[in-house]
C-alpha cells in the first residue's frame, strides 16, 4: 500500500495529466460522425507516432553499435508511422473537399 | 523519470530546455487541437496538418535542444544527427511514396502498416531502455525494479509489441494474404498467451536486476509479438478495420509509455490522447454494426455463421440488360445502394456515369449510404467522391429509407449485408438488429453481383428471393458498362 | 509553490500527504464527471450529487492530513479545527435554508449571492497570503515580487473582488434593489478603473517587498470592488442571468489561482474547469438571444432601446372573458405561450388546470417554450414543471413554430420580445434576428397581460396590433382564475 | 525573455494542467440543451466552492486574531458557496425529474 501511494506521490503530476488526456480524447471524439471514423483513425494513427522522439533520444544517445542500429530501425519505423500516417489522412479527407457543410 | 526531473532541476538556467519543454506543449496543443477539428467534416483536412506541424515541430525541437546526463555527469546534446537524418529521410521517402501510391481502396491496409511500424518503434525502444536500466539499478543494488521507469520499459515493448504483430496480420488479412482461422481452441490458446504476458511482465519487475541479464526482455518481446498474431488470427478478415483502430489506440498507449519513461509531454498527451480517442473510436465503429467489441474480438462473424433458413420463394429472377435499361429510362426516382462489391469492381466511376445519363433523361438518382457498407466507415462516400458524385446526392441511411416507398427502382451495386431483411425479420441472425437500407420498400429492385454468394457476414439473403427484386449477375464494372451503353442505344 | 514543491517532495515519505493528493485527484475527477453529467437532462441530477461527494471528500482530507511547513522548519497539520468546524456549520446551515426556502423564481439572485460568496472567499485567502509572501520576500532581500507566487496572490484578489462586487449588484438588480444606471460616461469610467486595475497589479510586482506594507493590497481589493460595481451597473437588470454566467466563470479562475498557490490539483482543475465551462455557457447563452457577449456586456439593449415604430393599425381589440372561454372551449388545437408575465404572477399552476380542463372537452393544449422566455434560460420549463406539466406537453420553439399553422388559439401568457414579429421585420429592432416564436400564423391570438407596457426589450410590438391578436387585460393568475371559472360555467 | 522561460519551466506541470482543463471544461459544455442552461450553472458555481479548500488551509495556520476573524469569514463564505450551490442546484433539476427521455 505504501509503495503504491509514494509510486502515486511521484509521479502524480504525469497521472493526472494521463486522466486528464484520457477524458480529452473521449470528449473529443465522441460526436463525430461516421463518415470520418476511418480519415480520423488514420490521423490518430499519425499522432501516435510522436513515439518517434522516443527513438530520436535513444538513437541520439546510442553508443554501440547494435543500439546504433536498433535506434536507426527505430527512427525508420517511427517515420513512417508519421510521415505515411498525415500523408495518408491527407489523401482520405482530400476525397471530401467537395463536401458542402451539412446541417 | 526521477533522473529527467532532477536533471530538468538542475539546468534550469538553460532556456534551451525551456524551449523544448515549450514547443513539446505547444505540440500537444497542436494534437488536441487537430484532433478536434478532424472530428468535423469541414475542418478534418487543416486538424491533420495542424497535427502534423505539430509533430514537425516537437522532432525539430528535439533535434536541436533535447539534453540528457550522461554517465559522466555531463550534460550531452542529441549525438548521430547525421544518421538520425538519414533515417528521418529514409522513413519519410518511402512512408510518402507508400501513401501516395497506395489505391484508395487499399487505405486500411496502409493504416495498419503505419500503426505497426509504430508500435515497433515503441517496442525497439523499451529494448534499448532496459538493459541500460537494469545496469543502473543493478549498481544501486536495487532489490527489485518495482519502479516507474521498468513499468513504463515493460508496458511500452509489451504493447507496442502486440500491436506491430497484431497489426502486421490485420494488414496482411485486408491485403487477403492471411486467410481465416477458425477454431475454439485458439481462443485459450490467446487467453493464456496473455496471461503468461501479464505474468511475465510482474516477474521481471519483481526480480533483482543483474547487469547484462537481457534474455527476460527478449523473451517478453517473443512473448508479445506471438499474443499479437494469436489476437487477431482468430478475428474475421472483415472485421479488420475494427481490430486495426483497437491497435491503434494500443499504439497510443505504448507511445505514452515512451511519454512517461523520458517524462516528455508531447508524447504523454500525444499518445494518451490517440489511446483513449481511439478505443472510443472503435466502441463507435462497432455501434455502427451494432456489435459489441467483445463479440468483434471473440469472433463468431464473418464467416461459417448458420445460414439463415430461406422460407418460401426459393427462385430467383433474373433481369435482362434490355430491360434494365427500359426499367431505369422511365423512372422518376432511382435510388442506388453501393456495397463492397462496388469497391472491388472499381465500379463508382461509371456509376456516376450512369447518374449522369440517366440525369440527363430527367431521372432523379441519388444514393443510399448505409454507414458500414464496404469493409471501412466511409467507404462508400470515399469512392463516389472519388467518382466526383455531388455530396447532395448521398442519402444517410435514415433519410433513405425514409423516401423508399417513393422509390421506383433501386440498384443494389454489389452490396448484400446492408440490404439483408434478416436484420430485421429474424432474431437469431448473426446481424439481427444491424439497421439496415430496406430496399424491399422501393417498387424495384434491381441487384448487380456476380453470383449467390454470400456477403461479409457468410448468411443468406432473403431479398434476391423477393417478388420486386430481379438480379443482374456479373462482375458491377462489366454490367454497369453494358447496361450504359443499352440505356444509350435506346 | 516552490516551497509546497519542495515540501512534498521531502515528506514523502508521508502516506497521509499522498492519501491527500490522491483525494484530490480523485475529487478532480469527480468533478470532471459531475460536470459531464450535468450537461444531460437525465443524468444532470446526479451530476450535482457526485461533484458534491467531490467537495465533501476533498475538505475532509484537507482538514484531517494537510501539511504545512511553518516558520520553524516543522510541518504542522491544520489548527483551529474547532473553529474551522464551526464556520463550516454556520456557512452549511445558513446555505442550506437560503437554497432550500428560495422561491423557485429567485433562483438567479441565489446563484449570484452564492458566486459573491465565493468571489469573496477567494479574495480574502490572497489578502491573508499576501503579508506573509511579502515578509518572506523581504528577508529574502528578493529585488521584486515577480514570481508565480505573487502573480498567483495578485490575480486572485483582483479577480475575486470583481466577482464579489459583480455578483452583488448582480443579486440587487435582479432582486429590483437595484435600477439600471444608464449613461455613456460610465462605460468609460469602467474602461479606467480595468486599466488602473491592472497597472496597479503590475506595480505591485515590479516594487521591492517591504516587511508590513499592506496598504497595497488594501488598495488592490478597493479598486477591484469598485471595478466590479462599475462593471455591472450599467448592464441592463434582465441580462443579469448572462453576467451571472460570466462571474461564475471569474471566480472559478480566482479558485485556481488559489490552486496554482498552494499547488493544489482539486481546486487547480476544479477552478478551470468552472472558469473555461462557464465562459462557453455565457457564449451559448448569449447565443440563444441571437446577441454577443460583447454587446451584453457594453449593454444598449434591456431598457431604452427606441421603439420600433408601430406602422398601419395603431388600435388593440379587446376580447371579453365569455367569448375567450367560448373560443378556446371550441378549439382543437390551442398553444399556449408563456414568458416572464407568468413567472410574475406566479400563473403556472392555473396553466395547467385551464390545461386539463380543456384537455377534459377534448382540446388538445400544447405549450410552446421560447429558450429565452423569461429571466433565465429554462425558466418556463422550470415553472411548468412545477405545476406538473407533463414534459410532452412542452414543444420546442422550432417545433411549435412548424405547427403554428394548424393552431386555432395561441394564449400568450405574460409574454411579449419574445412573440415579437419586429425580429423577423425590421433590421434596425434591437431584437433583430432573434429567433422568435410566430403566433401570428396562428388562426387567432390571445395575450394576457396587465396593459400595453413594453417588455425586456422596451420596444413596441406590432403583434398586438395585428387583426387577428386580441387582448385580455390584467394580472395572468387574476385573468387565467376568472377564465377558468367562465369555462366551467358554459 | 529568459525571465518568461524559467518561469514556465518552473509551473509547466501546473501549466500543462491548466491547459487541459480549459480544453475539457469546453467539450465537456458545447454539446449542453438550453434548458439545462441555468442548472449547469448554478453545478458550476458549486463546483468553484473548491475555494473554500484555500480558506480551510489559511485559517488552519493563522496565527493572530486579525487573520483568525478573516479565515473564518472566508471559511463561512466559501462553505455557503458550496453548499447553497450544490442544494440549490439540486432543488433545479428536481423540477425536471418528470422529465422523459427526448429523442
Ligand atoms: N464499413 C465498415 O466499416 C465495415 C467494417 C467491417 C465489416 N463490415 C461489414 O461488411 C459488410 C458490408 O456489407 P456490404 O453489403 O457492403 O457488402 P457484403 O455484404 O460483404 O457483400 C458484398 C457483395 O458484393 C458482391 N461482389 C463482390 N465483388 C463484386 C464485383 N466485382 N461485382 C459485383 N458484385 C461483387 C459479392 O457477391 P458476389 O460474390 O456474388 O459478387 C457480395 O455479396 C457488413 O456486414 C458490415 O458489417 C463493414
Ligand atoms: N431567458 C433568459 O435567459 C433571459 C435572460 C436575460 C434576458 N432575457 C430576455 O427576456 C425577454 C423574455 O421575453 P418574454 O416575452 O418572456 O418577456 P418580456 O418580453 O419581458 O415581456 C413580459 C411581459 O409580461 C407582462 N407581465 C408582467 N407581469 C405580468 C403579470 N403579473 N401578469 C400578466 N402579464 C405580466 C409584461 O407586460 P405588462 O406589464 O403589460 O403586464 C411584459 O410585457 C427576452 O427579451 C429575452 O431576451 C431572457
Amino acid at each position: 500500500m505504501n509503495e503504491v501511494l509514494a509510486f502515486f506521490m511521484e509521479y502524480r503530476e504525469a497521472i493526472f495529466i494521463i486522466i486528464l488526456s484520457i477524458f480529452l480524447g473521449i470528449e473529443v471524439i465522441s460526436h463525430v460522425p461516421s463518415v470520418l471514423h476511418t480519415p480520423l483513425m488514420s490521423g490518430a494513427n499519425a499522432i501516435h507516432g510522436v513515439v518517434i522522439i522516443g527513438a530520436i533520444i535513444v538513437m541520439g544517445h546510442a553508443h554501440n553499435l547494435l543500439s546504433m542500429i536498433l535506434g536507426f530501425i527505430a527512427v525508420v519505423l517511427g517515420t513512417l508511422n508519421v510521415v505515411g500516417g498525415f500523408v495518408v489522412t491527407d489523401r482520405m479527407l482530400e476525397m471530401f473537399k467537395k463536401k458542402k457543410t451539412k446541417k | 523519470m526521477e533522473t529527467i526531473i532532477t536533471l530538468t532541476k538542475e539546468i534550469n538556467f538553460s532556456p534551451y530546455i525551456s524551449i523544448l519543454e515549450l514547443s513539446y506543449l505547444v505540440a500537444s496543443v497542436l494534437f488536441i487541437l487537430g484532433l478536434k477539428k478532424l472530428s468535423h467534416p469541414d475542418t478534418a483536412r487543416s486538424g491533420n496538418l495542424w497535427a502534423a506541424a505539430g509533430m514537425g515541430m516537437a522532432i525539430l525541437f528535439t533535434l536541436l535542444f533535447h539534453k540528457t546526463q550522461a554517465e559522466d555527469g555531463t550534460y550531452q546534446g542529441i549525438h548521430n544527427i547525421p544518421w538520425i537524418i538519414a533515417a528521418l529521410l529514409i522513413g519519410t521517402v518511402i512512408g510518402w511514396m507508400a501513401a501516395k501510391n497506395v489505391k484508395m481502396t487499399a487505405m486500411p491496409q496502409m493504416v495498419s502498416l503505419f500503426n505497426g511500424m509504430g508500435g515497433a518503434c515503441a517496442a525497439l525502444i523499451s529494448m534499448m531502455e532496459f538493459p541500460g536500466m537494469q545496469v543502473r539499478l543493478a549498481a544501486e543494488q536495487a532489490p527489485h525494479m518495482l519502479n516507474g521507469e521498468a513499468l513504463a520499459i515493460l508496458l511500452g515493448l509489451m504493447i507496442g509489441g502486440v500491436s506491430f504483430a497484431g497489426s502486421m496480420i490485420a494488414f496482411g488479412k485486408l491485403d487477403e494474404r492471411i486467410g481465416d482461422v477458425k477454431s475454439a481452441a485458439i481462443r485459450y490458446i490467446n487467453l493464456s498467451f496473455l496471461v503468461l504476458l501479464l505474468v511475465f511482465v510482474v516477474f521481471i519487475m519483481f526480480k533483482a536486476p543483474v547487469a547484462g541479464e537481457n534474455w527476460m526482455i527478449y523473451t517478453l518481446a517473443a512473448l508479445a509479438l506471438i499474443y499479437g498474431i494469436t489476437f487477431v488470427m482468430p478475428i474475421g478478415g472483415a472485421d479488420m478495420p475494427v481490430v486495426i483502430s483497437l491497435l491503434n489506440s494500443f499504439t497510443g498507449v505504448a507511445a505514452a509509455m515512451g511519454g512517461f519513461l523520458y517524462n516528455n509531454q508531447a508524447m504523454l498527451t500525444g499518445g494518451i490522447l490517440v489511446g483513449s480517442s481511439g478505443t472510443i473510436l472503435t466502441i463507435l465503429m462497432c455501434k455502427a454494426m451494432n456489435r459489441s467489441l467483445l463479440n468483434v474480438i471473440i469472433g463468431g462473424f464473418g464467416g461459417g455463421g448458420k445460414s439463415a433458413g430461406v422460407g418460401g420463394d426459393t427462385t430467383v429472377k433474373e433481369i435482362s440488360l434490355s430491360d434494365a435499361a427500359v426499367l431505369l429510362s422511365y423512372s422518376q426516382k432511382v435510388l442506388v445502394v453501393p456495397g463492397y462489391g462496388l469497391a472491388v469492381a472499381q465500379a463508382q466511376h461509371l456509376c456516376h456515369e450512369l447518374e449522369n445519363l440517366l440525369g440527363s433523361k430527367g431521372v432523379e438518382v441519388r444514393y443510399g449510404i448505409h454507414p458500414v457498407a464496404g469493409r471501412m466507415p466511409g467507404h462508400m462516400n470515399v469512392l463516389l467522391a472519388e467518382a466526383d458524385v455531388a455530396y447532395e446526392k448521398l442519402l444517410e441511411m435514415e433519410d433513405a429509407n425514409n423516401d423508399m416507398n417513393n422509390i421506383d427502382v433501386v440498384i443494389v451495386v454489389g452490396a448484400n449485408d446492408v440490404v439483408n431483411p434478416a436484420a430485421e425479420t429474424d432474431p437469431s441472425s448473426p446481424i439481427a438488429g444491424m439497421p439496415v437500407i430496406r430496399v424491399w420498400d422501393a417498387k424495384n429492385t434491381i441487384i448487380m453481383k456476380r453470383s449467390m454468394a454470400k456477403g461479409y457476414a457468410a448468411i443468406e439473403n432473403n431479398l434476391f428471393f423477393m417478388p420486386k427484386t430481379r438480379m443482374l449477375f456479373g462482375d458491377a464494372k462489366a454490367t454497369m458498362q453494358k447496361l450504359i451503353a443499352e440505356i444509350k442505344n435506346l
